[in-house]
């Protein structure tokens, strides 16, 4: 190809495997990987609080499991108001493993990473048997029955001795190379272990949707009769959309419970099931780079909200009322006036912003 | 053998009370087809409005119960017209978003207000002794929802059956520009039903706040609990939310009734209706009385 | 200048369970206040961060490390599943923490979780124990209404040991509740089975929900333990003003436990906590409310031990102030005006005030019934 | 004939304001007439009528140029339920009939406008069914179990209830068999005739648009390209050949030879 | 051998019989048309041979293959493909991506491949790509290409469905009134790919059309439905001339 590898205009492709590349240009993939090295160095060069270092590895969960609903609610087009219970899954897999044998048993404490993946796979399981009724429901029908899992769930926890009628079950501090990852270390060392999954499963999506197995995704959003007739079981893709978005949710759920160290059931409520919605919808549904804007701009307007009311507080009379009550106003003010307004989310604006420079990496 | 008729009666007032607060939902997913997750919020900005202007300015419970209610009314129709109008044709999953930072947003309000994190109640204004039938009772506060219920689902069934604007309205849920096409406004029939499920909205959460007492979670919670009901009896279908609503409150009472404290379980009464549901809609994937979409190629 | 101590306060100011928490935060801003106002700790200042938490342990837990972030020395905490799930954060950090739950299971495999009064358990023995003592005829049949929760569960099985220790009466019935509307048939079923008592365990809505349905029914009790009747006792959380306000005139006679003073009963203290909702401009509704007195009172214990501490000379620390939380009893027992008797820790015993008060609502106000007792039970069955 | 009952002066249309659909186009439509405008797929014919009829927002369309002008009013940025109400009313292509209401409903729904009194409206409704005896026996059936055919009866009669001045069809033939074609128009006719109704109709069956319309217009590109008494048209060679598909000489040329050329005829 | 046999198929709605007692042979290579009045029952029986509806009686057989309980895709996957009366396309998606969408049974690579994306699944996906290509500039797309199916005017979606339907690289085809909302020059257009796709690629095509000119011009062979039965068949000449097919529905010209 005689044309500068550098330069994204004035390039055409010639040959269709071209055309698959994820980065277009050599000044893509470098600004893409000099973005990962700064994402992996930042922490060492400007160490954070303890506080803002949960807060991000919390960002990363949550990117985690909003790409798996992002894949089922914005790529396959199903409505899942449950994903909370499905990332509990996640979590209570390893909350069973230190039930049965113990939190600080080496299992747990040693082969987290195996234990992680188990609880993604657990996390699929659940999802291909919560997508089931997909064979048969459409929309808010399907959308309610998700829920119904939610509500089950949740009940199911809270009534189980097993799982400590939904207090919070231990899970013991982990090993590295280095020897037991301590109190100090905690935040940061999740951070590099969610931010490798991050990037692995970044990957793995975006090249998933390149192929027959993202398109059938799409496709049964779309028109899922067309795609039966293209030779597409609509069925069959809705219960695997449901299972990969169950492996993702699973995941992080386990992700969760080795970064709070703990497990209880009010960290997969409705309304967390909600929240993860709001991040998918802000982020940019049917998006990939939305799964990662939803999560970082949900949290952080929590952050600034939480902030902004209680930096208001101190101004207002008989302040704590007014303070508190301007958290979820503001908050929900802002997603309504944001979704007012670009009900397509954040990527939207991304999209808009690249078709000007042409530049950035994360071609999506 | 009265035991099993007093749960029985139970079952069905609260069955009709979760119709009525379940038919607000209705409304609104009847003319856009969207799920209203802002709902129990407005059940309970309904009721805080009736108790204000039965206590706070000392109207009497009847005329502030219908100027609770008028007040919602108009409530519901400008917060469509100032969040939701714009939305209109964009991706229903964006609108229910809408919905759902509404009920923060709401819930903000509310919390504002003393109503937000204090408990209240309704003056009592009905008798107080129960009427009872061989061993079965039931209240006049429950008996008056009862009424409340039929009156609002009557009306509400005959609007959508033979007025125009009732017709206009289902017509705009089938397809929005074809409506346009023959003058139908949309962002009317839009408003309309909001407003209407505020005015339902209104009744359910003061007849709900007389039983309870005004406590906001619990209030707000039944935005939630009535999705059940409204899946059940087919989304779109006034009856469907009558029969659903009585299906599952029949449901709750004999669940606590007969399931709970035996066979090891408890609070069965809050997962059953969500067991059933699945279990209904595997059969019935429109729920009762849902209407089957028309899908021809 | 003097020193600033910092300290932080997590809890639900909105969200589920506001209703408690709103008030409990307002006694803990004031009283600090009124500690930094008129120099109780010379001329050293309290700084105590107060957030909300909407009741999600996951925010409690990122407020817990802003706190420690910020050097807090002592931790205010809210909810018992919070307080479970941050438990050995509370051990690695070796920080005492004054929690607004009292759940027993906070104090196993603990020492820094200290209760600022008897737990929940306690509180339901107690109640049991009151019902054995004072019903007349044989065996007194209870049953019990309680939260579908490990929070409405937990004191049931300590009930159910002292049953077993000895305690005089039997539990017919335990029904977890639900969003339930309407509890006539549960009602009837309890009546026929023959129960005279129901001791509940959850929060104020649904026992305003299941007393209203007894009161139509005409199940209620008009004198305690009448015959043919209910009467309805309960713990902590399912009593106080907001009950009466949920409940309206059915819970005439209803029985609560509680080692807090209530405006209701005029007395020393309560005309101080008055007094301070006034300086503060707070209105009625939270000045008599007995989670401002709750707040108010976790504020005075970590006041009195910072003081203390001071007294002795000593760095404020998060490790002296433990270990001074740990000598307050015997003389060294404080007595807060807010509560019922006095606060005492030790290294074995982390309940704080162990006096319980039992109140009935008589004319629409909970009015004291007897003296404050001590559960005999508990101590057995440990 | 009396005088242009509708007047589109030199209109362009923008979609997502990008997309430029029509690029200046004008017709007029005298009252009383009939009016056909026929052209090449995405020709713009579509775009016209939402243009006319206010429908063009929903599409996130707008008319960035020109006016429009009914009965002497400016219409050009009115919405759709302004222009029902002053007497334009569209029967959209692909008849979007409202599937889940019965027939008879979707009738009624069509003078959700009319401020005329029950009465008269009833009248009306009756009035419907003597146009189209077909349907009056399926009037309490859901209209999107009917066929084709009766749903485009259905869409008509729905915008007739709107007692309007001027009716636009958008396609009225498609996919409609031979005979039925032939019902449909014959109906046009009769209510252009019998209601005085004036009618604008997009269609692609040049030969029966052209046997009842006064007038005809044809559309390539977003532009007018040729216009003319429908009577002068009918005779054009070029539009025979390629709107009606008759040989030049005058045969109807066999689709089995259009394998071995191919020739366009573009009008600039 | 028959290509594909339809016996003694009755289809009905509750009380309203679609079809009834059908009987169609579909001969290899050649055109065949059914035509009919609307509600006849056409697009009915086309949905009982891809599988979207099920008869409640009789057969439908594929090459000895009994295909009357299959599900649309399965009997796309045998090589029946079919394009859609109403539009059934993703509108939501490009042009190229629907087309590719037809292209999923023949990407045969695994999920790990997917994820992974190298060696196979990317050679895979770039020769499937070629093909999807070959249709394009068959069915003269190119100016589309990138376009989003939903905002191309009826017409060009038309030409998408069938299109689509070609690139499953079928036996048979089956197509749905792909001429209605076309005018004479634009038919003209789709008669000429229709009858490259029976001649050059040796499929065989089964058309439903109102337009009695293409119909009468092209067929090899026509059925003619009326209230769910056969009223007529055979060649066009044949039909042209029968009495029953005159009365219900071509009409005295
Ligand atoms: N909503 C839309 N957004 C973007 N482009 C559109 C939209 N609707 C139509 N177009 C484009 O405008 C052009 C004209 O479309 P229009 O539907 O008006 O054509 P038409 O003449 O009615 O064609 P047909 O006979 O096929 O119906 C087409 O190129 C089409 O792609
Ligand atoms: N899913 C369905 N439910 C109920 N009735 C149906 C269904 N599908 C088709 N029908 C009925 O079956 C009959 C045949 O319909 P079909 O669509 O096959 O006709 P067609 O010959 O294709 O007509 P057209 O030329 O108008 O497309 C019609 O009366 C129709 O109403
Ligand atoms: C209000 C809370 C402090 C008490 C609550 N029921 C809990 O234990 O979680
Ligand atoms: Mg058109
Ligand atoms: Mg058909």
């Amino acid at each position: 190809m005689s044309a500068n590898s550098w330069l994204a205009t004035g390039n055409f492709h010639t040959t269709y495997r071209q055309e698959q590349k994820t980065f277009f240009t050599s000044l893509d993939r470098s600004v893409f990987t000099l973005f990962l090295l700064i994402l992996f160095i930042w922490p060492l060069l400007f160490p954070l609080s303890n506080k803002y270092m949960l807060v991000v590895d919390n960002i990363l969960i949550a990117i985690v499991a909003v790409m798996g609903l992002n894949l089922v609610t914005g790529f396959a087009g199903l409505i899942s108001i449950g994903h909370a219970a499905f990332v509990g899954i996640g979590a209570y897999t390893i909350a069973s493993f230190c039930r049965t044998i113990g939190d600080s048993h080496i299992i747990v404490t040693h082969f987290w990473p195996v234990l992680i993946l188990i609880s993604g796979f657990v996390g699929a399981a659940f999802g291909a048997l919560v997508g089931l009724p997909a064979l048969r429901l459409k929309h808010l029908y399907l959308a309610i029955a998700t829920l119904s899992f939610q509500m089950i769930f949740q009940w199911v926890i809270n009534f189980m001795t097993f799982f400590n009628q939904g207090q919070t079950i231990f899970v013991g501090r982990v090993f590295w190379f280095t020897g037991k990852v301590g109190r100090k270390d905690h935040y940061l060392f999740w951070y590099y272990i969610i931010l490798v999954i991050v990037v692995l499963l970044g990957f793995g999506v975006r090249n998933l949707l390149k192929t027959r197995y993202g398109r059938s995704l799409v496709a049964v959003r779309d028109n899922d009769r067309a795609a039966d007739a293209m030779g597409i079981n609509p069925g069959l893709t809705k219960v695997y959309a449901f299972a990969l978005a169950g492996f993702f949710a699973g995941v992080a759920g386990a992700l969760h419970a080795y970064l709070y160290r703990g497990v209880g059931f009010e960290s997969f409520t409705l309304h967390e099931s909600i929240s993860y919605l709001a991040m998918a919808i802000v982020g940019g549904l049917g998006t990939l780079n939305g799964s990662f804007w939803g999560p970082v701009a949900i949290k952080f307007l929590d952050l600034q909200v939480e902030h902004l009311s209680e930096a208001a507080g101190q101004y207002l009379p008989s302040s704590m009322n007014l303070a508190t009550a301007l958290k979820p106003f503001s908050f929900g003010l802002v997603i309504v006036l944001f979704l007012m307004f670009e009900p397509r989310g954040i990527a939207n604006w991304w999209r808009i912003a690249k078709s000007y420079t042409k530049l950035w990496p994360f071609r999506y | 053998m009265s035991y099993f008729f007093q749960i029985l009666v139970s079952g069905i007032v609260v069955g009709s009370i979760y119709a009525l607060a379940a038919l607000g939902l209705v409304l609104v997913y009847k003319s856009s087809r969207v799920a209203n997750f802002a709902h129990g919020q407005i059940i309970a900005a309904g009721a805080f409005i009736t108790y204000y202007l039965t206590v706070g300015l000392g109207i009497p419970i009847f005329f502030s119960f219908l100027a609770g209610m008028i007040i919602t009314f108009f409530l519901a129709m400008s917060v469509e017209r100032i969040f939701l109008r714009r939305l209109i044709g964009e991706p229903i999953i964006s609108v229910i978003m809408v919905t759902i930072g509404l009920a923060s947003i709401i819930d903000g309000l509310i919390f504002i207000t003393p109503f937000g994190t204090e408990n209240f109640s309704f003056p009592p204004f009905l008798p107080q002794t129960p009427l009872t039938f061989g061993g079965v009772s039931i209240s006049w506060t429950q008996l008056v929802g009862v009424i409340i219920t039929c009156l609002l689902i009557g009306a509400f069934s005959w609007f959508f059956k033979k007025s125009t604007v009732g017709i206009s309205m289902r017509a705009v849920s089938d397809d929005q520009f074809g409506a346009m096409s023959v003058g139908i406004s949309v962002p009317k029939v839009f408003g309309l039903a909001w407003a209407t499920a505020g005015l339902s909205a209104a009744a359910a959460g003061c007849i709900i706040g007389n039983i309870t007492g005004l406590n906001f979670e619990t209030l707000q919670a039944f935005g939630i609990i009535v999705f059940p009901v409204v899946i059940l009896g087919g989304l779109d279908s006034i009856l469907g939310a009558v029969v659903a609503g009585i299906i599952m409150g029949l449901i709750q009472q004999f669940a606590s009734g007969y399931l709970d404290g035996n066979f090891g379980l408890n609070g069965t009464g809050d997962v059953m209706p969500y067991i059933i549901l699945l279990i209904i809609l595997l059969f019935k994937p429109h729920g009762l009385f849902g209407i089957h979409e028309i899908e021809r190629v | 200048g003097g020193k600033a101590y910092k300290l932080g306060l997590s809890l639900a100011i909105t969200g589920p369970t506001s209703d408690a928490g709103n008030p409990y935060a307002k006694g803990v801003e004031d009283y600090f206040k009124f500690v930094n106002e008129t120099n109780i700790l010379g001329d050293d200042k309290i700084d105590c961060t107060i957030r909300d938490d909407q009741y999600k342990t996951d925010i409690t837990k990122r407020n817990f490390e802003e706190y420690l972030d910020d050097g807090i020395v002592m931790y205010l905490n809210y909810s018992t599943g919070s307080t479970l799930g941050l438990k050995r954060d509370f051990e690695e950090e070796r920080i005492a923490v004054l929690p607004a739950s009292y759940h027993a299971g906070n104090l196993d495999d603990s020492n820094y979780i200290f209760l600022p009064v008897a737990s929940y358990s306690e509180q339901l023995v107690a109640l049991s124990e009151y019902v054995a003592q004072n019903h007349t005829d044989g065996k007194a049949k209870v049953a019990m209404f309680i939260h579908p929760s490990a929070f409405g569960r937990g004191p049931v099985d300590d009930a159910k040991k002292a049953v077993a220790a000895g305690l005089n009466l039997e539990i017919v019935e335990v029904v977890e509740h639900g969003k339930d509307l309407d509890n006539s048939a549960m009602l009837k079923r309890l009546m026929s089975k023959g129960v005279q008592y129901v001791l509940c365990h959850t929060v104020q809505s649904p026992v305003a929900t299941m007393l209203k349905d007894s009161s139509r029914l005409g199940l209620t009790a008009k004198t305690y333990g009448e015959q043919g009747k209910m009467t309805f006792l309960g713990v902590h959380y399912t009593g106080g003003n907001d009950l009466i306000a949920l409940a309206g005139d059915a819970c005439e006679g209803y029985f609560w436990t509680c080692s807090f003073n209530l405006t209701s009963e005029k007395g020393e203290g309560t005309t101080k906590q008055l007094a301070l909702a006034q300086l503060y401009g707070r209105d009625d509704k939270a000045a008599n409310s007995h989670n401002y007195a709750a707040g108010i009172m976790v504020a005075q214990v970590a006041t009195e031990t910072i003081k203390r501490v001071k007294a002795k000379g000593k760095k404020i620390t998060k490790e002296t102030l433990y270990n001074e939380l740990n000598s307050m009893n015997g003389a060294n027992a404080y007595n807060p005006y807010t509560t019922m008797g006095p606060v005492t820790y030790s290294k074995t015993d982390r309940a704080g005030v162990d006096m319980l008060q039992i109140y009935s609502v008589q004319n629409g106000v909970f009015k004291k019934i007897g003296e404050p007792m001590q559960s005999k039970f508990m101590k057995k069955i440990k | 004939m009396g005088k242009n009952l509708l007047e589109v002066n030199n209109i362009e249309v923008v979609y997502n304001d990008i997309i430029q659909v029509l690029r200046g186009v004008s017709l007029n439509v005298p009252k009383g007439g009939i009016v056909s405008l026929l052209g090449t797929n995405g020709a713009g014919k579509t775009t016209t009528l939402r243009a006319i009829s206010g429908l063009l927002k929903p599409e996130n369309g707008a008319i960035k140029e020109g006016y429009i002008k009914f009965n002497g009013t400016d219409t050009t940025h009115l919405m759709g339920t302004d222009i029902v109400k002053m007497g334009a009313v569209m029967v959209p292509e692909g008849r979007r009939v409202f599937k889940h209401l019965t027939v008879n409903e979707n009738i009624i729904v069509g003078s959700i406008t009319r401020k005329d009194g029950s009465a008269k409206i009833r009248e009306d409704n009756e009035l419907m069914y003597k146009h189209f005896p077909r349907l009056s026996n399926v009037t309490n059936r859901m209209a999107g179990y009917s066929s084709g055919g009766e749903q485009q009866m259905i869409a008509i009669a729905r915008a007739l209830m709107a007692a309007p001045e001027m009716l636009m069809l958008d396609e009225p033939s498609l996919g409609l068999a031979p005979l039925l074609v032939k019902e449909i128009f014959d109906n046009i006719q009769k209510i252009n005739k019998e209601l005085d109704t004036t009618i604008l109709v997009v269609e692609q069956n040049a030969k029966v648009a052209l046997a009842i319309s006064d007038y005809a217009y044809i559309m390539e590109s977003g532009k007018i390209v040729l216009e003319g008494p429908s009577k002068e048209l009918q005779d054009n060679p070029d539009v025979k050949e390629f709107y009606m598909g008759i040989t030049k000489g005058g045969k109807r040329k066999s689709f089995k030879d259009v394998k071995s050329y191919k020739r366009r005829k573009r009008w600039m | 051998m028959a290509h594909l046999t339809v016996s003694d198929v009755t289809l009905s709605f509750g009380g309203l019989k679609a079809l009834s007692n059908v009987d169609m042979i579909i001969e290899p290579g050649l055109i065949t048309s059914i035509i009919g009045p609307n509600g006849a029952g056409k697009t009915s029986m086309l949905n009982c041979i891809s599988g979207f509806y099920h008869p409640t009686r009789g057969d439908i057989f594929y090459k000895d293959k009994k295909l009357t309980n299959s599900s649309p895709h399965q009997v796309s996957n045998m090589g029946i493909a079919r394009a859609f009366q109403n539009l059934e396309l993703f509108s939501g998606l490009s042009v190229l991506d629907n087309l590719l969408l037809a292209r999923h049974q023949n990407l045969k690579y695994s999920f790990l491949h997917a994820i992974f994306f190298y060696g196979k699944a990317s050679r895979i996906e770039a020769e499937n790509r070629a093909h999807v290509e070959t249709i394009i500039d068959f069915m003269e797309l190119e100016p589309y290409r990138k376009s989003l199916v939903g905002n191309l005017s009826y017409g060009v979606q038309k030409k998408v469905e069938v299109a689509r339907a070609l690139t499953l690289a079928p036996d048979i085809l089956l197509l749905d009134e792909p001429m209605a909302g076309m005018n004479q020059e634009e038919k003209e257009d789709i008669v000429r790919f229709v009858m490259d796709i029976q001649k050059e690629k040796e499929i065989t095509v089964v058309l439903v059309e109102h337009d009695l000119g293409v119909v009468m011009d092209i067929s090899d062979q026509i059925y003619v439905l009326d209230f769910g039965e056969v009223i007529g068949s055979g060649t066009p000449e044949e039909v042209a001339q029968n009495p029953k097919v005159i009365e219900a529905y071509i009409g005295e010209d």
